[in-house]
C-alpha cells in the first residue's frame, strides 16, 4: 500500500524512494491508520474496507492536490466506517484546503458533508446552488420528488412519495426535459414546452444564487404548499 | 394483527467451522455467525432486523426459511419446530414462509421467462391447477406490472420491476410470513419508495407478517413495529419501533443512529451530537469476550471484558417477564442509558 | 500455508500412485503377451516362450510382481541377466524385455533431449506469444489486432501433427532450408541447429493460444479501477502499461505456463516422432511397438510425475505471487 | 387469503409502464439470451463460411458412394472404382501407380494397392466426423453429468469428482491412449481370429470410448465451478424457498443457465476429437485397414510426399480445413455467447 502511495509521489516530487515512502507512512498516519509503519507495506487486501477507503484518500492527497474528486466514497461502506470517512475528508479538507467534488447519491451525506450542489439527472444537471437551501427548499421537481421518497423525511407517513416511473435509458432520453414523464408538476407549465423544449440554465424565480433547468414559473418550493398538485 | 405468535426463535445460533493453520499448528476455529438469537414474530406484526455487514441479519434470514441449517437453537413455526426439518417435510413451511431478496439480477432466472418464474411456486405446491397462467397475471397486476408482459425475459425489466418480479413470486404461494432481506438496498432512490409503498400496501390487504432485513435505518423507521438491533452475531436491543428509535438504551444502537447522516441538517435543525466509533467491526471468528462491542464503547469497563451482558429489560424485571410474552424494550448492556422521563411515559401509557 | 503446502502435496502423491497402480494393472494384468512379442515368428517354439516369459519375470503372480516393482521404486533392486547380477538403484522403474537394459538407463539418458526441445519451445512460444499478445491489447480493435488474433487463430486450429509433418517434410527434408536432428555426440553445433525446426513450429503453433490469452488478460487488466488510479496519480503512460498492466495480467499466464512446460515435456511426443529426435517420447512409442512392458511404464510414470510436480509447483509458486490465495 | 383490490393497483402499473415509450418496447419482445447469441451468430460471416465449409463435408461424407459412381469404369480393370478393392494392375512393381488423376480416378491411385483415391477420400471423411461428432457428444453428456453432481452436492461426492478430474488431467494422456487401444482391442477381440474388418470396427468404437474416457474432464471442471457458483445465486435460493426439489433445481433452474458455456464446449470439443483421431491413427493407434482414413492416409503417404504428393495432400487440406473450420465455428460461436471475449 505503500509503494502505491510513494509511486504517486515520486510522479511528481524528485525525491528517493526513501523519501517517498517516509512520505506515504506520513500519510497514511494522517489519515487515521493505526502503526502507519508496519501498515505501509501491507497488501490492499488485507486491510479493511474502511481502512483501504482511507488509504484511497491519503493515496489522492498525497500531492496536495487543489481538487479532490470522491466518487461515492462511502457507499460501500458501513453507516458508523461512513461517518469516520465523512468526518476525516471534511478535516483533511480543512487542513489541506482542497476544493472537493462529492459524487453521490446519498442525499443526507450531502445535507452534511458539501457546501454546494448540483442535482444530476439523465446526464444533465438539473438544478445548482447553496446545498443547505436547495435541500431545503428544492425548487425542481426531480429534487423535490427525491427528498419526498425519503423515508427518514417522512417518517410518519403511512405511505412514501414516490416519483413514478423509472429512470429513463440514455440511449433513448425522452424528449424535451428529460424529467418530464415522471414529472407531476408538468401540468403546471402551459403549452408543451415540457414534451418539447429542453429547458435551459437559468435563475430560480424569487430564491438567489440558483439556477434550475426546468419550465416552471413558480419553484416547486411555492407549488408544494398548492393544494390541486397531487 | 392478532396476538397469535408465528414465529417463535429460540437461541438460534450458526457456527461455521472451520481449519486455520496458526504457526505449525491446525486450529479449528469457528465464525460464530449468529451467536444465540431469540424473537418471536406475530400474525401480521413486521419485526426489523438492523445491524451493519456481517452482523449475521441474513444468516439469520437463511436459518428461518431453513435454506441453512442452524447448528444450535430452535425455529418454531406455528407452534411446530421446524429446526431440523429434512427437505420434503418442509413443504407446508415453505408455503407459509416466503422470502424476498436483495438482488433483483440474480435473484430471477435469466433463462426463465416471468410467466414460468411464477407458476413453478404454483406448480411446486399444485396451487390453482390448470387456471395458473391467470393467477399468474393476476401476481402481476397484484405487484404493479403489466400482466401482457407474463413472455418477457427478466433481462428486459428494470431493477424496480424485477423487485416486483421477485414479491410476486413469494406471494404466488400466499404465504403468511415474508422474510425481506434488504429488498430496497440495490435499487436507486427514487424506485425505493414505490417498492416500499408496494410492500406497505400488500401487508395491509393480505395480512402478511413481515421480519425485514436492512442496514438503512431510515427505511426500517418507516416500515416496522418492532426493530432488533444486532452487532456480531447477537442481538442488543429489542423493542417497539418507537422506543429503539427515540429512547435507545445500548450505546451501539445510539452509535448508530448517530451516525446517520441526517438531511434534516439542510433545514436548519442543529446536528445531532455525533458519537464516533473508532475502528471496524471486529472479527467475528474471535469476537471479544463478555460484551462483543465493549471494543469500540465509550461505556466499557472491566465487567464488560469478563461478563457477557444479557438481553433484559434496562428498567425492570417485570417488563423483562412481560416480553417474553411479547413485551416491549430489552437491551444487552452493562451500562444502559435509560432516558427515565420516556420510560415513564411509556409505562404510564403501557 | 505450510498446511496448504502439504495438502497439496498429499494430493500430488496420491495422483501419482493412483496412475502407478493402475498403469500396472492395465499394462501387466492386460491380454497383450510381450513374450509372444520378443518371440521370434521363424523360430518360436513353446519351449523358448516359456524361456522368454520365465526370464522376464511374467510368470509370477501378479501381486508380486507389483510389489517387486514397487519395492524397486524405493529402494532399487537387483536383476540377473545372462548371468550376472546389475543393480538398479532407486527409482528404479524396471529392465526393458527387449533392450536388456534397465529403464532409468533407457529413458534418463532421453530425457535431456526432450526437455531442451520443450524449453526451446518454451523461449519460442513465451516471446512469440507475448510480445504479440501485448501489441493486440495496446492496438486494440486496430487492423494489426485483428489480423493478430485471426493467425493466432487459424494456426492453434489446424491439426498440430500435420503442420509439424509439413514442415518436417517440405522445408527439412526435401528442401534442407533447416538442418535435420542429429545427436549430441555429432557436436553442440549440429545439435542445437537440429532442434530449430522441432522448437520452432512446436513453440509456434503453441504461442497462438498465449496471443490470445495475453492479449485477453491484458485488456482485462487496463479496464481495472486500479489502473484509473494509477492513471490518475500522473505517472507516465508506459509507467501504468508496464509496471502496474503488465505486471498483473502475467501472473495468470504464468500460471498457464508453468502448466505448459509440464504438457511439453510430456507432449513432445509427435514432435519427437515426426522430426527423429531421440527424446522419451519416441522411445516410448517405440516400446509400444514392442510391448516392452517396463518402458511404457516408466515412461507413463514419468509423465505423470511430471505434470503432477509441475501443477504443485504452480500452485505454490501462484500462492506466493498473489497473496490473497493463501487465505483460502 | 384476502384479495387487495387489483383495480387500485393496477392504475399504479399504468403509470410505470407508460414512462417507456411505445417504439422500445416493441425492440424487447421475449427474447432468452441463447436466441441473442444465435441472433449475433447469424450475423458472424466468418461463422457462416465455416458452416458451408463444414456443410460441404458433411456433405461429401454422407454421398460419399454417390460421388464416387460418377468417376468412369477404368478402362484397365473394366470395373468402377470403390474404395477397398485392391488393383495390383494399377501400379508397376515399384508400387508406383501406372495411371495418373484421370476421368475414372479423379485424384489417381495409391501407390503399392492401386486403390482409388478419390473413393478413400470421400470416404475418409466418414470416421473423422462420426467420431468427432459421436464422441463430443457422449463427453459432453458425460462431463455435464459429473459436472453437476459434483457441484451442486458438494461434500465428499465432490471431493472423490475432484480427485478423479485431477488424476485424469495428470496422466500423459496420449502416450496412455496410444498404449491402452492395441490392450483393448485385444481383450474386446479375446484370442478370435477376426477379419480385418471386425478388427477395423472394434477400434472405431474402442477409439471413441477412450476418447470419451480421457476427454470428459475439461467440461466437467467448468461445469462443477459454474454451478458452484449457481448455486449460491439467490435464484436458486428462491427456488429452495419455495421447496423445489433438488432434481428440478438442476435440471430446470440451473442446467439452462449452462447451456451456452456447454454448446460452446462441445462446439470446441468436435474439432478437439477429429484432431486427436487423426493423431492416433498416424501414430499408429487410432483406425485400421481397411477402414478409408485420413490420418491413416497422410501417414502412408507420407513416405512417398516427394514423389507422390497427391497421395498425401487431399487428405491434409480435407482434415486441416474442417477441423478450422470446425474450430472457427466454435470460437464463433464462444464469441455469440461472450461478446467481450473478442472485441
Amino acid at each position: 500500500m505503500g509503494g502505491q502511495i510513494a509511486e504517486a509521489y515520486r510522479a511528481h516530487n524528485k525525491v528517493s524512494k526513501q523519501v517517498a515512502m517516509k512520505r506515504a507512512v506520513e500519510m497514511l498516519d494522517l489519515v487515521g491508520i493505526p502503526n502507519p509503519q508496519r501498515r505501509a507495506n501491507s497488501y490492499p487486501h488485507e486491510f479493511s474496507g474502511g481502512m483501504r477507503q482511507r488509504a484511497m484518500i491519503a493515496l489522492g492527497l498525497v500531492n496536495n492536490p487543489k481538487l479532490l474528486i470522491a466518487d461515492e466514497p462511502t457507499t460501500a461502506l458501513d453507516v458508523t466506517v461512513q461517518a469516520q470517512i465523512l468526518d476525516l475528508v471534511n478535516d483533511l479538507q480543512k487542513e489541506f484546503g482542497s476544493a472537493v467534488i462529492l459524487i453521490t447519491h446519498d442525499l443526507a451525506v450531502v445535507a452534511e458533508t458539501a457546501d454546494d450542489i448540483l442535482v444530476m439527472y439523465a446526464g444533465r444537471g438539473v438544478e445548482k446552488g447553496s446545498a443547505k437551501e436547495v435541500l431545503a427548499q428544492p425548487s425542481h421537481p426531480y429534487t423535490y420528488g427525491l427528498l419526498q421518497s425519503l423515508p427518514s423525511h417522512s417518517e410518519d407517513l403511512e405511505e412514501l412519495k414516490a416519483i413514478k416511473g423509472t429512470p429513463p435509458s440514455l440511449l433513448n432520453l425522452p424528449s424535451g426535459c428529460s424529467f418530464h414523464p415522471r414529472c407531476e408538476f408538468k401540468t403546471q407549465v402551459e403549452g408543451d414546452a415540457c414534451w418539447t423544449v429542453l429547458p435551459e440554465w437559468r435563475p430560480t424565480p424569487g430564491l438567489s444564487n440558483r439556477e434550475i433547468r426546468c419550465h416552471l414559473t413558480d419553484p416547486v418550493a411555492t407549488l408544494q404548499h398548492d393544494e390541486g398538485v397531487r | 394483527m392478532s396476538d397469535k405468535t408465528l414465529l417463535k426463535v429460540t437461541d438460534l445460533q450458526r457456527h461455521f467451522p472451520f481449519r486455520e493453520v496458526q504457526g505449525l499448528k491446525m486450529v479449528k476455529a469457528t465464525v460464530k455467525a449468529v451467536d444465540g438469537i431469540s424473537f418471536t414474530v406475530k400474525e401480521g406484526q413486521t419485526l426489523g432486523l438492523v445491524g451493519e455487514s456481517g452482523c449475521g441479519k441474513s444468516t439469520t434470514s437463511r436459518l428461518v426459511t431453513r435454506l441453512d441449517e442452524p447448528t444450535g437453537g430452535t425455529v418454531e413455526f406455528e407452534g411446530r419446530d421446524i429446526t431440523h426439518l429434512k427437505e420434503h417435510e418442509l413443504r407446508e413451511i415453505r408455503r407459509n414462509v416466503q422470502m424476498i431478496f436483495q438482488d433483483p439480477y440474480s435473484s430471477l432466472n435469466p433463462r426463465q421467462t416471468v410467466g414460468a418464474i411464477l407458476t413453478t411456486p404454483l406448480r411446486v405446491h399444485g396451487l390453482h391447477k390448470g387456471k395458473e397462467k391467470a393467477r399468474v397475471q393476476e401476481l402481476l397486476a397484484l405487484v404493479g406490472l403489466n400482466p401482457e408482459h407474463i413472455n418477457r425475459y427478466p433481462s428486459e425489466f428494470s431493477g424496480g420491476q424485477r423487485q416486483r418480479i421477485g414479491i410476486a413470486r413469494a406471494l404466488a404461494v400466499e404465504p403468511k410470513l415474508i422474510i425481506a432481506d434488504e429488498p430496497v438496498s440495490a435499487l436507486d432512490v427514487s424506485i425505493q419508495a414505490q417498492v416500499m409503498n408496494l410492500l406497505a400496501k400488500l401487508r395491509n390487504e393480505l395480512d402478511l407478517a413481515f421480519i425485514f432485513v436492512a442496514h438503512d435505518l431510515g427505511v426500517v423507521r418507516h416500515f416496522c413495529d418492532q426493530v432488533a438491533v444486532m452487532y456480531l452475531g447477537k442481538i442488543v436491543e429489542y423493542g417497539d419501533k418507537k422506543k429503539i428509535y427515540e429512547a435507545p438504551e445500548h450505546p451501539y444502537t445510539q452509535a448508530l443512529l448517530s451516525a446517520a447522516p441526517d438531511i434534516n441538517v439542510a433545514r436548519g435543525i442543529a446536528p445531532k451530537e455525533r458519537i464516533r466509533l473508532v475502528g471496524d467491526v471486529p472479527s467475528p471468528i474471535d469476537p471479544p469476550s463478555g460484551c462483543r462491542f465493549r471494543t469500540r464503547c465509550w461505556k466499557a469497563q472491566d465487567i464488560c471484558a469478563q461478563q457477557e451482558p444479557p438481553l433484559v429489560s434496562a428498567t425492570s424485571e417485570e417488563s423483562t417477564r412481560t416480553f417474553r410474552e411479547g413485551g416491549v424494550h430489552l437491551q444487552a448492556c452493562h451500562f444502559p442509558e435509560v432516558k427515565t422521563d420516556l420510560v415513564a411515559e411509556v409505562e404510564h401509557s403501557a | 500455508m505450510l498446511t496448504y503446502i502439504l495438502r497439496r502435496s498429499a494430493l500430488a502423491l496420491s495422483v501419482i500412485m493412483a496412475t502407478l497402480v493402475s498403469a500396472f494393472l492395465l499394462f501387466f494384468a492386460g491380454p497383450s503377451d510381450p513374450a509372444q512379442a520378443m518371440c521370434p515368428e521363424t523360430k518360436c517354439n513353446p519351449a523358448r516362450l516359456e524361456a522368454i516369459t520365465k526370464s522376464i519375470g511374467l510368470d509370477k503372480p501378479l501381486i508380486e510382481q507389483f510389489l517387486t516393482y514397487f519395492k524397486g521404486l524405493f529402494v532399487g533392486r537387483d536383476f540377473v541377466y545372462a548371468g550376472d547380477t546389475v543393480h538398479c538403484g532407486a527409482p528404479c522403474l524396471g529392465f526393458s524385455f527387449v533392450t536388456r537394459r534397465s529403464v532409468n538407463e533407457e529413458l534418463f539418458t532421453r530425457f535431456p533431449n526432450t526437455v531442451v526441445l520443450a524449453l526451446m519451445a518454451a523461449v519460442v512460444f513465451v516471446t512469440v506469444g507475448v510480445t504479440f499478445g501485448i501489441l493486440a491489447a495496446v492496438r486494440r480493435g486496430s487492423a494489426s489486432d485483428r489480423g493478430l488474433v485471426g493467425a493466432s487463430q487459424v494456426l492453434g486450429s489446424i491439426p498440430y501433427y500435420v503442420l509439424a509433418l509439413l514442415v518436417a517434410l517440405y522445408p527439412v527434408i526435401l528442401w534442407n532450408v533447416l538442418p535435420q536432428y542429429s545427436a549430441i555426440s555429432a557436436g553442440v553445433g549440429p545439435y542445437f541447429m537440429g532442434m530449430l525446426a522441432p522448437a520452432l513450429i512446436l513453440g509456434l503453433v503453441t504461442s497462438a493460444s498465449y496471443v490470445r490469452y495475453t492479449r485477453n488478460s491484458m485488456i482485462e487488466t487496463l479496464s481495472m479501477d486500479y489502473i484509473r488510479t494509477a492513471r490518475s496519480k500522473g505517472i507516465s503512460e508506459r509507467t501504468v502499461l508496464f509496471k502496474h498492466g503488465f505486471r498483473a495480467a502475467m501472473s495468470p499466464i504464468a500460471t498457464i505456463l508453468g502448466l505448459d512446460i509440464a504438457a511439453l515435456l510430456t507432449g513432445t511426443l509427435i514432435t519427437e516422432q515426426i522430426f527423429g529426435v531421440d527424446g522419451i517420447g519416441r522411445r516410448g512409442l517405440a516400446a509400444l511397438r514392442s510391448f516392452d512392458l517396463p518402458v511404457i511404464m516408466g515412461t507413463v510414470l514419468i509423465g505423470a510425475v511430471v505434470v503432477v510436480v509441475m501443477n504443485l509447483v504452480v500452485d505454490i509458486a501462484y500462492s506466493f505471487i498473489d497473496p490473497r490465495v493463501r487465505l483460502s | 387469503m384476502p384479495e387487495p383490490s387489483a383495480a387500485t393497483l393496477i392504475e399504479e402499473s399504468e403509470e410505470t409502464s407508460s414512462t417507456t415509450p411505445p417504439e422500445h418496447q416493441e425492440v424487447r419482445t421475449g427474447r432468452s439470451p441463447g436466441q441473442v447469441a444465435w441472433a449475433r451468430l447469424k450475423r458472424d460471416k466468418v461463422a457462416i463460411i465455416c458452416s458451408a465449409i463444414i456443410l460441404f463435408f458433411l456433405l461429401v461424407a454422407i454421398f460419399a458412394p454417390f460421388l464416387v459412381s460418377l468417376e468412369a469404369v477404368d478402362p484397365i480393370t473394366g470395373a468402377k472404382a470403390d474404395p477397398s478393392t485392391v488393383h495390383t494392375e494399377l501400379v508397376d512393381f515399384n508400387g508406383l501407380p501406372t495411371v495418373g488423376a484421370s476421368s475414372a480416378h479423379w485424384l489417381g491411385v495409391e501407390p503399392r494397392l492401386g486403390r482409388d483415391l478419390f473413393a478413400r477420400w470421400a470416404y475418409g471423411a466418414r470416421p473423422s466426423l462420426i467420431i468427432g461428432f459421436v464422441a463430443a457428444f457422449a463427453s459432453t453428456i458425460v462431463g455435464v453429468a459429473l459436472g453437476l453432481v459434483g457441484g451442486y452436492l458438494g461434500g465428499a461426492t465432490d471431493k472423490v469428482i475432484s480427485w478423479i478430474i485431477d488424476f485424469f488431467l495428470s496422466l500423459p494422456i496420449l502416450l496412455l491412449v496410444l498404449a491402452i487401444i492395441p490392450i483393448m482391442q485385444k481383450r474386446i477381440a479375446a484370442g478370435n481370429d477376426l477379419t480385418p474388418e471386425q478388427t477395423s470396427a472394434i477400434r472405431f468404437w474402442v477409439l471413441i470410448v477412450i476418447l470419451v474416457v480421457f476427454g470428459w474432464m475439461g467440461l466437467a471442471r467448468l461445469v462443477r465451478g459454474e454451478v458452484k457458483s449457481l448455486r449460491e445465486r439467490e435464484f436458486v435460493q428462491a427456488a429452495r424457498a419455495i421447496g423445489v426439489p433438488t432434481r428440478s433445481i438442476l435440471f430446470r433452474e440451473i442446467l439452462p443457465n449452462l447451456v451456452g458455456p456447454i454448446i460452446v464446449s462441445a462446439s470446441i470439443a468436435v474439432p478437439a476429437y477429429i484432431t486427436y483421431e487423426a493423431t492416433l491413427s498416424y501414430l499408429g493407434a487410432g483406425l485400421v485397414e481397411p477402414t478409408a482414413s485420413w490420418g491413416r492416409t497422410i501417414a502412408d503417404a507420407q513416405n512417398l510426399f516427394a514423389t507422390y504428393p497427391l497421395w498425401l495432400w487431399p487428405s491434409v487440406i480435407g482434415l486441416s480445413l474442417l477441423v478450422l473450420a470446425l474450430s472457427l465455428l466454435g470460437d464463433s460461436i464462444r464469441d455469440a455467447f461472450d461478446p467481450t471475449s473478442r472485441r
